[in-house]
């Protein structure tokens, strides 16, 4: 479903991601795992095309996205929630969700969608009308996974979903994730919480300074004690 | 590795320095950009037939900028005298007759600008003489330059007396000076109904407008009105309702406005607004001019405006005009509409020239200064004659009415007046 | 203070407060999305307001009717205006904007100038000047009606921030750009949007400012500057936070001009420069465009 | 530069690079010959008045960019209220030869300390503004400050405004006020290299590149914003105290006007702000491009029109002024020219 | 034997809005050692740094330097008094060459009061060199790549000659090989005297150089102690790896 083959991206002058290769399949959730600045969220930022790569190339069913505008790639039907959440402070729970459908013609399915969120994260429905900003972190956090949901990805991309959360609310919306993977979306998680992101993977690549230096099935990696090492760096 | 260092400063010297040498070289004719505008009635043979005698004056002018529209009036009437005194081959000096010439520059309605091209003017065009730009402030930056060239500049636009507290002289004004503006409309008024008590003065806050307002407040109290009101608003107010609504809690029979063309129409605007009616409107600079009514439509009647010269004035002169009449004919058969009086007197300035360089029978800028300063002449316009600090105190202030037929008439003096002043002004609930 | 200036004041300062949003409203959501400083929007103004004298003037079309037209073109130009010269230095340091649309009004009004002359406009239509007494005070038909449909215009504006999509994505961008990416959010044209929306919005004030006030094409400048201070008072990016620093901004407007009317503008500029020092931002902190 | 150059000078400054890196020797040369120039140029044959005048003009807009530059090309901060000084130095020396009677030299010192210290008073609270909001108060300010002159008439004669003595001898005024002018741009161009040379200077520019860093550093940034926005002050104020003596009358309306703010910016920006010798050079940049503009070309009436779209073209394509190209940090190309709108649109 | 404390915190808090980024920390720091901070994201380390270093104002609770109560200092006073930092997003002065970005740190720091610019400049080629970069030391830093800046960022704090020194993530997005470059610098610093406060992602430099390790999370204190022990501090692992790895990784290790 998206090949990535010798990807490099660069900010300027740094390199940050060096020849990335990586490979999701349809239905497959897919976990990257990397200390922190390794290029995670650069990778991310990527493929959603908020970033242009230096060379290499993303395929996405089949289609060359590298460099394509983020409205063409959301169109196509790669979704992102940002890590630190970029929720439109000002604006009201329900506008934010709603701007996830922004794309979408199909005002049926959009409701639907809206209702399924709602039913994901009661806890929106209740705040439907208050200003994201007032949010305490964890809804925040539920707002923008339900704002990425709405888009209807094919593939939907998620970064750091625990950050800065207590575990409680963690699990809670991880539970949500779950539900969402089992209706048979094709998720690409990026996460911390090393467990966390195994657990819910099928698969999953290490990310190191901007080199991918493992992969393989999730309950592999999971075993593996260099897990630890390639993560605390110990 | 510098080549083009050099060669970029190289062209930054050699075009500062060709600036210097083109502009200053006497050789090369004089550059023929579009701000300046030469005008001259005579061709190559004529002027090969008798001795080469030319006079060339100077001015600039605001062309551009804020006043634009002013100076436009005032280059008219430089140029239609430049015409017609060539018609006559020019202006006598002595036993011959000198041709005359016009150099004119845009100074963009800036002061800086303005005081820079007299500066060209003398120093590198070696005008004979200078002409006024428009406005006092202008006026004020180059009489500065004229004096320190000594080179006589008599202007026609600048009123503020404070041009002439410098104990100047190479500077004259042919116009009125501002405190006397609103004495005819105050004048005017008494004149009509002996039993107007109250005045109320608004002043655009500018050094000519407090001057107009000065005199105007000392006159009416030595006439005897109690001056009720008295306030500045900013120049370029964009909304004087506040002044509006103060001067009509006051009640005033009388509402005289001291300032220009636009703030006149903005008062006029805003008290129609806010339902100030006085018994009288009249300003020193605005109801004259055709944009008032074009601006205001039906709502400039009664309005009387302050002039320093009407066409339908009973002057009578042996000068290339004659009368008010005749200038205006001439006017309207050149430029196509009624002269406004800054193109009167602009004329006027250089009719003094004229009359002081056949005195002195020379083109000499200090005899021709001094049968300036000793002028007594009768022309067009009226009194041509200067005090001594240059400016002329010796001639009235004519008071024209806008009418209720959508004519300009004037209706003061009395002996000039070709209409009644309409009288009183009639409220506006009741149109 | 005598009663009349008192009561004629406060319905003057209301009047006032109506237009004064509507060009603050456009001057703030320019700078609220795209971060600049649009100190050409005086100079759309000023265009707004000759489309709706020239149209009254040659055609004899109502100015009121005229709102719509000038609207309309003023919004195609300040789309091209943004897309194709804005945007090349959207997001170049404050004063390369700064200095870009300073620029761009000299040329405006210098061409204004140079077609259709400095002198003073007025629009004059046969009900101009008309108006109703409340006891001693007067209220302007004409100023009464710019104030409505200034509201109007207002409220549409806050009905198309608030409930379409176009207005969502609007307001999404001047929140967090990259979020508004991933939601799809084209933003080029979500930014010439906005601009074209604050160039009609100026257009529609000239239009409604030129049936009260004389016109001349250097009467712009004075309102960028208005708006500026609104903006500041009222904080930037909420439509009421706005309308709350116009009606503030109209009141020390009108009644420094009633008891220092040679200094009404040091006054509210100076208040400006308190209200900062007080508070570094604005009054109110940063809300968005609801 | 070559190597063996590089060798031979271990201590490069760079923050003299400004104009002069790897190719001093020229520039410099270049330079002394023009202010040489600048020097004997009133007892040249074709020196006439108006060349006096617009001479002095351009220099005193040198001088008062070279001050901008403190606050808005070393410092970071978009200063567009500096004609509030100017103002503040010409009504200074016009009200201390007027009212105290005082000579012209101790009443210009008189209006440059009034413009430096109202500076200062000001300086403290709004250089703690940044941005837009920075901007907008030094415009608000300075607009004040002129209407406020213009109407406080028991003081500043309001709106009639103050008039000045002449110099005397009047014949002399020409040059006496190019050499004063020209006097100040210069001493302007050595205070500049003065304080680059000083910790003021380092800590000016580390406030631009990063005031947090330059506080964490040890550095009163305050004091420093102050100084900057002071030391602009004290050249816009010696400015405006020469231009007041100069044109012998101080109206608000004349010496308050936002253009002037306008120019020195431009003056600075077209020669390249942060540098020595940018604003001095884009003065006359500037200066030489308005005068061809409205004496030697057909523009008629629409010459701010095409100053305007010189802005225009200068803020896409090169706002960092020329003194990149004329230095040969940067080849005058086509991509560079684009490169500028590659970096800044969205 | 007890130790000087260099600095030390009081029940330092600091809340944006009602949010508490730090909570009623108490730090002890003792001259001449390297401490380690560490803390998973969001824990509130360079908050912390920034409420001691005068870059934030403290909410409540109090620093104390040398014996002086510096709460509430402006920044410029605690850098001058010794306290110098680096930032985790780098903030080189572009605008300066790598040799004028350190010299201002020589200019205005600890011991800036006595030297003049040349001096400064003359003084900085010292640590240019024992940061590795004198071949670039004429670079403009904008043309610098994030390792340099990382070392530039070292280098200007070094220069102001501190007694205590701040680290924020210098080795966040470092490659191994220059990690151990980097640590080795970090032990060659400590043994100019200068006491350091390492705030590090990257564990295996804390474990590395530090003699102590505190960590926060959630803006509180989690643990303290000598780095081994802290990094196998069940509550220490479960905050970076979460609860359920540290089961079954300890369950791995006691099955191992």
């Amino acid at each position: 479903m998206l090949k990535i083959t010798d990807l490099n991206v660069a900010y300027g002058e740094v390199q940050v991601l060096w020849d990335v290769n990586m490979e999701i399949h349809e239905s497959e959730v897919v976990a990257l795992i990397g200390a922190n600045g390794a290029g995670k969220s650069t990778l991310l930022y990527t493929i959603s095309g908020l970033l242009k790569p230096k060379s290499g190339s993303i395929q996405f069913n089949g289609t060359e996205i590298a460099g394509l505008p983020a409205d063409e790639i959301l169109r196509l039907g790669i979704g992102q929630v940002p890590q630190g959440r970029h929720l439109f402070a000002g604006m009201t729970v329900k506008e934010n969700i709603m701007m996830g459908a922004y794309l979408r013609k199909d005002k049926q399915k959009v409701k639907e969608d809206f209702d399924f969120v709602l039913d994901l994260f009661p806890r929106m429905g209740e705040r439907l009308n208050q200003p994201a900003g007032s949010l305490s972190g964890g809804e925040q956090q539920m707002c923008a996974v339900a704002r990425g949901l709405m888009a209807a990805p094919k593939l939907l991309l998620v970064d750091e979903l625990s950050l800065g959360l207590a575990p409680l609310v963690v699990e809670n919306i991880y539970n949500a994730v779950e539900k969402v993977i089992q209706r048979g979306m094709t998720v690409l998680i990026v996460e911390q919480d090393v467990f966390l992101a195994l657990e819910q993977a099928d698969r999953a690549y290490v990310l190191d300074v901007g080199r991918i230096v493992m992969s393989g099935p999730a309950d592999e990696l999971m075993e593996n004690p260099r897990i630890k090492e390639a993560y605390l760096g110990i | 590795m510098s080549k083009r260092v050099l060669v970029l400063l190289v062209v930054l010297l050699v075009a500062a320095m060709a600036l210097a040498a083109c502009g200053g070289s006497q050789a090369t004719p004089a550059p023929s950009g579009g701000e300046e505008q030469s005008t001259s009635g005579t061709t190559e043979e004529q002027a090969s037939t008798e001795e080469a005698c030319k006079v060339v004056f100077g001015a600039a002018v605001s062309l551009t900028g804020k006043y634009a529209k002013e100076g436009e009036y005032v280059k008219n009437g430089y140029e239609l005298y430049v015409e017609e005194i060539n018609k006559q081959d020019g202006i006598p000096v002595g036993d011959k007759k000198c041709m005359v010439e016009l150099k004119i520059y845009d100074d963009e309605s800036n002061a800086d600008r303005s005081a820079q091209l007299v500066e060209k003017l003398i120093t590198e065009d070696h005008v004979t003489f200078l002409l006024g730009p428009y406005g006092s402030g202008n006026t004020f930056a180059t009489t500065a330059i004229a004096e320190k060239y000594k080179v006589p500049m008599v202007e026609a636009n600048g009123a503020a007396t404070k041009i002439f507290n410098r104990g100047f002289k190479y500077s004259f004004a042919v116009l009125s000076p501002a405190p006397n503006y609103l004495r005819g409309i105050i004048d005017m008024a008494l004149d009509k109904d002996p039993n107007l008590k109250t005045v109320a003065i608004v002043i655009e806050n500018g050094a000519f407008a407090l001057e107009v307002a000065q005199g105007a407040k000392d006159y009416a109290e030595e006439k005897g009105l109690e001056v009720v009101y008295f306030d500045k608003y900013a120049k370029a107010a964009k909304d004087v309702s506040s002044l509006i609504t103060a001067m009509k809690s006051k009640n005033p029979d009388i509402v005289l406005g001291a300032g220009h063309l636009q703030d006149t129409i903005l008062v006029m605007k805003q008290s129609k607004d806010l339902g100030l009616s006085p018994k009288v409107f009249g300003f020193s600079v605005g109801p004259t001019s055709p944009e008032f009514r074009k601006a205001l439509g039906k709502d400039a009647d009664y309005v009387v405006g302050a002039a320093q010269w009407t066409p339908e004035l009973k002057y009578k002169s042996d000068d290339i005009f004659g009368t008010p009449q005749h200038f205006t004919e001439l006017y309207k058969a050149k430029y196509g509409e009624i002269p406004p009086y800054q193109a009167a007197e602009s004329a006027a300035a250089l009719i003094a020239y004229q009359k002081a360089i056949e005195a002195a029978g020379s083109l000499d800028k200090d005899k021709v200064r001094d049968a300036l300063a000793a002028l007594d002449y009768d022309s067009f316009y009226g009194k041509l004659k200067f005090n001594e600090q240059g400016m002329n105190v010796y001639k009235p202030m004519a008071v024209m009415q806008n009418y209720t037929d959508g004519g300009l008439y004037t209706v003061w003096p009395k002996e000039a007046a070709v209409k009644e002043f309409l009288y009183p002004f009639k409220p506006w609930d009741e149109r | 203070m005598e009663s009349l200036q008192f009561t004629q004041g406060i319905v003057n300062a209301i009047l006032l407060s109506g237009t004064l949003a509507l060009v603050a409203i456009g001057f703030s959501i320019v700078w609220g999305i795209l971060n600049i400083i649009n100190l050409a929007h005086g100079a759309f103004l000023m265009v707004g307001a000759y489309i709706t004298y020239w149209l009254f003037t040659l055609y004899g079309i109502d100015p009121f009717l005229s709102l719509p037209i000038s609207m309309a073109i003023m919004f195609v130009v300040g789309y091209l205006v943004q897309r194709y010269l804005i945007n090349m230095v959207i997001r170049a340091p404050l004063l390369v904007t700064f200095l870009l649309t300073f620029a761009l009004e000299i040329v405006i009004i210098n061409l204004a100038t140079f077609f259709w002359k400095g002198d003073l406009r007025s629009v004059t239509p046969d009900y101009a000047g008309l108006g109703f007494s409340l006891g001693n005070v007067q209220v302007p038909y004409v100023r009464l009606a710019a104030f409505f449909i200034s509201l109007i215009l207002t409220g549409l504006l806050h009905v198309f921030m608030t409930y379409t999509k176009t207005g969502n994505a609007i307001r999404a961008t001047g929140m967090d750009i990259d979020a508004a990416r991933l939601q799809g959010v084209r933003i080029p044209q979500t930014y010439a949007l906005t601009y074209a929306l604050g160039t009609a919005l100026a257009a529609g004030a000239g239009t409604l400012i030129s049936i009260s006030f004389p016109i001349d094409p250097t009467m712009g400048g004075a309102y960028t500057l208005r708006a500026f201070v609104i903006c500041v008072l009222g904080g930037l990016g909420s439509i009421p936070g706005v309308m709350m620093g116009s009606v503030v901004f109209a009141f020390i407007e009108v009644f420094s001009g009633i008891w220092f009317p040679s200094l009404k503008d040091a006054i509210a500029l100076l208040v400006l420069v308190l209200v900062l020092i007080v508070r570094p931002s604005g009054i109110a902190g940063k809300a968005f465009y609801h | 530069m070559s190597d063996r150059e590089k060798k031979k000078a271990p201590l490069q400054y760079s923050l003299f690079d400004g104009l002069f890196q790897g190719r001093q020797g020229v520039l410099l040369g270049l330079f002394t010959l023009f202010l040489i120039f600048l020097a004997i140029f009133p007892f040249l044959s074709f020196a006439s008045g108006f060349w006096l005048n617009t001479l002095t003009l351009i220099l005193l807009l040198a001088a008062m960019a070279i001050g901008w530059n403190f606050i808005g090309g070393y410092t970071g901060y978009a200063a567009f209220g500096n004609v509030a000084f100017f103002g503040f130095g010409a009504y200074g020396t016009g009200l201390s030869m007027t009212k105290l009677g005082l000579s012209f030299f101790p009443s210009l010192l008189i209006g440059a300390l009034a413009a430096m210290l109202f500076a200062i008073v000001m300086g403290l609270p709004i250089l703690r503004l940044k941005g837009h909001y920075f901007a907008i108060a030094t415009v608000a300010i300075a607009t004040a400050m002129g209407e406020i002159a213009d109407s406080w008439t028991s003081f500043t004669g309001g709106a009639a405004g103050i008039t000045l003595p002449f110099f005397d001898p009047i014949e002399w005024s020409g040059q006496f006020f190019y050499y004063m002018s020209l006097l100040l741009a210069v001493g302007g161009l050595l205070l500049t290299w003065f304080i680059l040379n000083r910790k003021m200077g380092y800590s000016w520019i580390a406030i631009r590149e990063d005031e947090d860093a330059a506080n964490m550093m040890g550095i009163n940034t305050t004091w420093a914003k102050v100084m900057a926005f002071a030391l602009s002050a004290l050249m816009a104020g010696l400015a405006g105290g020469i231009y007041a003596y100069w044109k012998t009358f101080v109206l608000a309306e004349e010496v308050f006007k936002i253009e002037y703010t306008l120019q020195m910016i431009l003056a600075a920006v077209l020669g390249g702000t942060g540098t020595i010798f940018g604003p001095f050079i884009g003065a006359f940049i500037y200066y030489i491009l308005i005068t061809l503009l409205v004496f030697f070309l057909p523009v008629g009436q629409l010459h701010a029109t095409i100053l305007g779209t010189i802005i225009i073209l200068v803020m896409v394509f090169t706002p960092k002024g020329l003194m990149d190209f004329i230095s040969g940090r940067k080849k005058i190309s086509i991509n560079s020219l684009l490169e500028n709108i590659r970096t800044y649109r969205v | 034997m007890e130790r000087e404390i260099l600095l030390e915190t009081h029940e330092a808090t600091k809340h944006f809005g009602g949010l508490a980024a730090v909570e009623k920390v108490n730090m002890k720091i003792y001259r001449g050692e390297i401490l380690g901070l560490i803390g998973p994201n969001g824990a509130g380390k360079t908050t912390f740094v920034n409420i001691i270093t005068g870059m934030l104002p403290i909410t409540s609770g109090k620093v104390i330097f040398k014996g002086t109560d510096i709460t509430g200092w402006p920044a410029y006073r605690i850098g001058r008094l010794g306290i110098a930092r680096t930032f985790q997003i780098v903030k080189p002065f572009r605008g300066m060459t790598v040799r004028e970005n350190v010299a201002v740190g020589a200019m205005f720091g600890h011991k800036g009061q006595t030297r003049s610019p040349r001096e400064a400049l003359e003084h900085v080629d010292e640590i240019i060199e024992f940061v590795g970069m004198s071949d670039l030391r004429d670079k403009h830093a904008d043309q610098l790549t994030l390792p340099y800046l990382k070392r530039l960022e070292l280098a200007k704090a070094l220069a102001m000659d501190p007694e205590l020194l701040f680290l924020d993530e210098v080795m966040a997005g470092l490659n191994t090989k220059e990690i151990e470059a980097a640590m080795e610098l970090v032990r060659k610093i400590n043994a100019r005297g200068i006491t350091i406060l390492v705030i590090e992602h990257v564990m295996k430099a804390i474990v590395g150089v530090t003699e102590r390790v505190f960590v926060l999370n959630f803006g509180q204190e989690l643990a303290q102690g000598k780095p081994e022990e802290v990094l196998n501090n069940p509550a220490v692992i479960k905050a970076y790896l979460g609860e359920k790895f540290v089961q079954r990784f300890f369950r791995q290790q006691q099955a191992a």
